[in-house]
């Protein structure tokens, strides 16, 4: 997936002069995942920019570049290190098309390398997609493959909203075959197994552990729909109604913490827009209500495939 | 154990603010910030200076009349805003606080759009590409950081250095003392000095934050802030114009030649409470004040204009007139701005509505429609 | 509610020398909407402190006072203006108890004005109530009544945990009674209006509303119960699962934004716990997924008494 | 156009880092820093820094074996950290940044502890209070606001001016470099200076911050910050653990005093790579590192106690045994450290756990135990 990041980057910056890349330790080091890697050679300093270590300054000073028209490209190094940017990007980068009433219009990516998993120490494993999906005047998309990260970082840094993209880095390293030609829109959720029992819903890290789940319950003889999310703000709850609509039923698995995660959204929706359909409740697999832990317990406090497979069968004993 | 806040350090004593025009209105030189007479427009200065005040005054009226929710005042801060704003190129960048009342005039802006953001009916109120003057910013220190950006932009276009003069370009970010002890404005001061951007910092220390007294934020002068990232700072007399004008052009004439950015202390004053919802008289005592009014930017302008003769009697007969229309304009258009669109929060949350908003907004209007007007529910 | 907040904050500086106060404009001026009126006089600016504008250093400082030994109750001028102490309330002030394997206690509160309906400028409206109802290691809780304010805010100061303190500010010159002899456990939920046809859940700001509207649901017949959650994290699902066992109907009531706002969570659990017991979708009643609009569209645009008795007429339809 | 980043502006010829032990290991003075060498235990300053660097290098075997996640090396800085620790009292609190090895060594941690955090079995790993040392922090510039509440505090408790050795207290706050561009770093000086707190900022300028050089944060030395705030920066050689021990002293007196707070830049290195993560070849040429290693700190104060026969042979042999006992102890104690405690998270969430997370325990209990240990699931 990285190397798909770095392609989608490299492409974004040929294809359009204005777009440029900023970021702590993502030019003469290639970001800390390279994800920028060989970048900052290819198309200069004054594009791929090492920034002072300031998270509000890069957001900050991202608007400012979009107010005179460049496409910023930020990278914020870990998830647990967003927040020293939290007042630029809630009270600024979200409001200011319409505190402008239109007039002015902030197309700044904000890269996040997020989601746990990878035996990283504290801050480097957090989940805040919820803070950014509440927050009206935000995009906020995720991938979940190489094929998705290569076209969805592209779209983003086209979109003329910002955009806080969120990159799933357990699966920095995951490979697989990217198709160039064949984009899906931004904001579209695609289904990745079709099933008939269960619609499992899930995103960016927990689209692998999903998928995985789906074809352990299928040596059960469980049919599991396995929805990837890709956009959380706006998401595409169509099609994940049509989905709840066949099957009866959902699971919604994600890092982030239980209370006011994603899953509480969804489930809100869902039983609000689909009440008479649901057939049990809507059932959440997620990070539990405390901070991430220390690595050595993360594996079984990340929402897994058991305890996925525990929820399915909750669902079903409905 | 009385103990109170510690005591202050000794400090040395403070370079005193550069000043050209003294409170009685006599011209002075200082070797530090040179300026050729001949090449300012001491009755624009005037007009702008008196109108701002005149436009700064009627809002006022407005606000207490219960057209206007608030209004911040910029009353005793003309020098400053005016001063400033006369040392702008057209292409210039301006990135003000909530407060540049005067920037905004000398701009062009039309001053009927100043009132929308304090009477409810927006929260922008005017294009800031076509003034090249940004919307106004309530979160304090924050637009300091776009202008960081923004600068970034202009080195990328090569719009500094380049010697056309229609061409350099420089930006010029206001901040008030208060916002000196954001953590964001020390990074933009970070920023700038470290890349050397095209930007002026224009601090008006206007000795108050609200309640705060500027021994709050820091006990040395603001201008010495600018030493400890590597760039110049220069400290003014504030309430003086050609002090203020001086100091900008300089300041913006370096940075447009690729110089890297200065920070320029304007010493002034709050003459008026916070804002019109602020109580001054409970933090700070009123000789204070009337001591500050003593040396009024305005009238140390027209003293010197009288004794010297340098504008006619017609500057002054003409500029009443003037004012006069402005009070009127503002009366006038004030009431006539237009009530905001129920609809435009959802239009302008994203550049194309998300379906899901969209469905919010069909339910909002039918309910706005229909809903509170004839006091009965739908 | 102001003299409330203002005679418990005298109480707990009373009662503790340990306990201080800080903020913007807190001391000299008595806060921007006078809750520490005269108590810098009456305790000195040593434990009344006008700091400087920068509001990581407020919640930083916090921190290292609690270190010491203090339990500083800290003002954020106004809910717009918490972001820039966003990376010290999410990544130090809620996690170091946690990181500290319980060695670190942080007392600290932080008080904040906050909603909407008052007709102020951008930034002095809103309702972040859900970051950090969110954010692990936070208590988050908000007061309807005078009384509830005199006593919440003394609880919150001797809560060992960071408390996160949100004031309504449209209500802060409401009246009421004030009797000093009865608090009610911090995070319990109490049923201001008793119904039998749909509950009512709201919270700070939109508890008047709510009664208002169960008093004109009553001349139509309708029975409402009103549940005023006072505090957010945690919550009294238990007090709200009684009502709604009983009722079967569940509408939630909130300033801040339809999406991941507090109503998300609520809807969530219930559809969950009480999947056989809801006789309709739990509704949400909030604002919209958009920034705070300017004042003169804001009544509107609040959830009020209108858009709620629709949201019952809709759970009732069911 | 071929534009890059803007040149660099012409700085004053910055003050050269003081220094009272060279390279070659011969004593200096300087009057800016006067150093009375009979208060000096040089061998006991020697043998933390040795030891120091051999916790270092046995962490960084210890990850290369896979029992760590992550090291961040020190390798390069133990003077900088010995020196400023030596200037310690008791009573005085520490504010590190992740890298404080050497200092956490001088409070008398067990060593193992400094583990926990890397190899993941905990995110703290020792009591702040037992030893007046904080726990790492890992968010870059955050601790200096806990400092300077921490000293706010101090100042509230009559812990500074009464000229009492036991009772008067400072607070050490460390940070990198790169910390000096975080908003919340100049806001724990803004408050600092306005407030005169007894707090010392002791910056390692180890000259990167991960892959920035330092002038990507600035282009004047990092010492020169604090005088655009008001307080005294001092520049010291940070491979010259007298130098270091010396301005720390210095500072840490002038703040127990009530004499308020003062920033030390130690110019130093860091000799390794960020973490054992990182591949420094990436971003810096080998000739800077190699010029570094010849200022190595440890090797000049050798050279100065076989030099000078300061010590006796017994303190090496002694010294290799005492490092021999350290590694073995790092190695044992590492495999030894507690696996955490699967309820752990949820028990030190809240001071007493709410209802509703017991209910989460529960269920993770229940996962933890019968879930995926046996490859079945529940
Ligand atoms: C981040 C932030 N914190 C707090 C406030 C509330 N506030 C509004 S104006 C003000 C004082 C600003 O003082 P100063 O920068 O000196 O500007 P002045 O009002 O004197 O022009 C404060 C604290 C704010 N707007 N933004
Ligand atoms: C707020 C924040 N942003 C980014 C990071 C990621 N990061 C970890 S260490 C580091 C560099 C720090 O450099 P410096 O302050 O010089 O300390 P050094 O590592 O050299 O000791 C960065 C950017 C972080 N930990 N915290
Ligand atoms: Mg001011
Ligand atoms: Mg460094």
């Amino acid at each position: 997936m990285v190397k798909a990041l770095n392609d989608g980057l490299r492409q974004a910056l040929t294809d359009d002069p204005k777009v440029l890349l900023m970021g702590e330790d993502i030019g003469r080091l290639g970001g800390v995942f390279r994800v920028t890697d060989g970048l900052r050679k290819e198309f200069g300093d004054l594009r791929v920019v090492d920034t002072p270590l300031g998270e509000a300054g890069i957001v900050g000073a991202a608007i400012g570049l979009a107010m005179r028209g460049y496409r910023p490209v930020c990278e914020l190094q870990f998830d647990g290190f967003v927040y020293p940017a939290a007042n630029q990007i809630i009270t600024q980068l979200a409001k200011l098309r319409h505190r402008s009433a239109g007039r002015i219009s902030l197309p700044v990516v904000i890269r996040i390398p997020y989601g746990g998993g990878i035996g990283s120490i504290e801050h480097h494993s957090e989940s805040p997609e919820t803070y950014f999906a509440h927050t009206a005047g935000l995009k906020v998309v995720t991938c979940s493959t190489p094929h998705d990260a290569f076209h969805m970082i592209q779209q983003a840094v086209a979109d003329d909203d910002p955009v806080v993209f969120l990159e799933p880095k357990r699966h920095y390293w995951t490979k697989g075959e990217v198709d160039s030609a064949l984009p899906q829109p931004l904001e579209q959720a695609v289904i990745r197994r079709q099933g008939t029992d269960v619609t499992l819903i899930a995103y960016g890290p927990t689209v692998p552990v999903a998928l995985e789940a789906a074809e352990a319950a299928a040596e059960e003889g469980r049919s599991v729909e396995v929805v990837d999310l890709r956009s959380l703000s706006p998401w595409d709850i169509t099609t994940v109604r049509a989905s709840v609509h066949r099957t009866g039923r959902a699971v919604v698995v994600h890092e982030a913490a239980f209370s006011h995660g994603f899953g509480a959204e969804v489930a809100a929706r869902l039983q609000d827009e689909e009440f008479h359909f649901l057939e049990a409740p809507v059932v959440r697999v997620t990070g539990y209500d405390t901070p991430y832990p220390p690595s050595r317990l993360e594996s079984d406090w990340l929402p897994g495939v058991d305890r996925i497979l525990n929820a399915i069968d909750r669902s079903l004993s409905y | 154990m009385a103990r109170t806040e510690p005591a202050p350090p000794e400090t040395p004593p403070s370079d005193a603010p550069i000043q050209l025009l003294d409170p009685a209105g006599n011209l002075s030189t200082d070797d530090r910030l040179p300026l050729d007479l001949a090449t300012v427009d001491l009755a624009a200065l005037h007009r702008d200076m008196a109108l701002t005040r005149r436009l700064d005054t009627e809002a006022i009226a407005l606000q207490r009349q219960g057209e206007l929710g608030l209004w911040p005042s910029l009353r005793g801060q003309e020098a400053a805003q005016v001063g400033a704003a006369h040392a702008l190129r057209r292409q210039d960048m301006v990135f003000p606080t909530y407060r540049e009342h005067g920037v905004a005039w000398c701009r062009g802006l039309d001053p009927v759009a100043l009132l929308g953001l304090f009477r409810g009916t927006t929260l922008g109120g005017w294009d800031p590409y076509a003034h090249h003057f940004n919307l106004y910013t309530l979160v304090i220190g924050a637009q300091t950081l776009h202008a960081v950006g923004y600068a970034m932009g202009l080195h990328r276009d090569d719009s500094t250095g380049s010697g056309d003069p229609d061409r350099d370009t420089a930006v010029l970010a206001f901040l008030g003392d208060g916002a000196l002890s954001e953590g964001e404005t020390n990074e933009a001061f970070i920023w700038a000095a470290a890349q050397n951007l095209p930007v002026v910092f224009f601090c008006q220390n206007n000795q108050w934050a609200i309640s705060a007294p500027y021994s709050v934020q820091s006990r040395i002068p603001a201008a010495q802030r600018a030493a400890g990232y590597g760039f110049p700072g220069i400290r003014v007399d504030g309430n003086d114009v050609l002090a203020c004008l001086a100091a900008t052009r300089r300041a913006l004439h370096q940075a447009r030649s690729g110089g890297g950015p200065t920070l320029i202390e304007a010493v002034t004053y709050r003459v008026n409470a916070h804002t019109t919802a602020d109580d001054a008289t409970r933090y700070r005592p009123a000789a204070e004040t009337e001591d500050w009014a003593a040396r009024d930017p305005l009238e140390r302008l027209e003293a010197h204009l009288r004794s010297t003769g340098a504008v006619t009697d017609d500057h002054f007969t003409d500029l009443e007139q003037r004012e006069r229309d402005l009070a009127e304009q503002l009366r006038a258009g004030c009431r006539e701005l237009a009530e905001p669109n129920p609809a435009s929060p959802f239009e302008y949350t994203y550049a194309q509505m998300p379906a899901d908003l969209r469905q919010q907004l069909r339910a909002h209007l039918e309910f706005v429609s229909t809903g509170p007007q004839d006091g009965e529910r739908q």
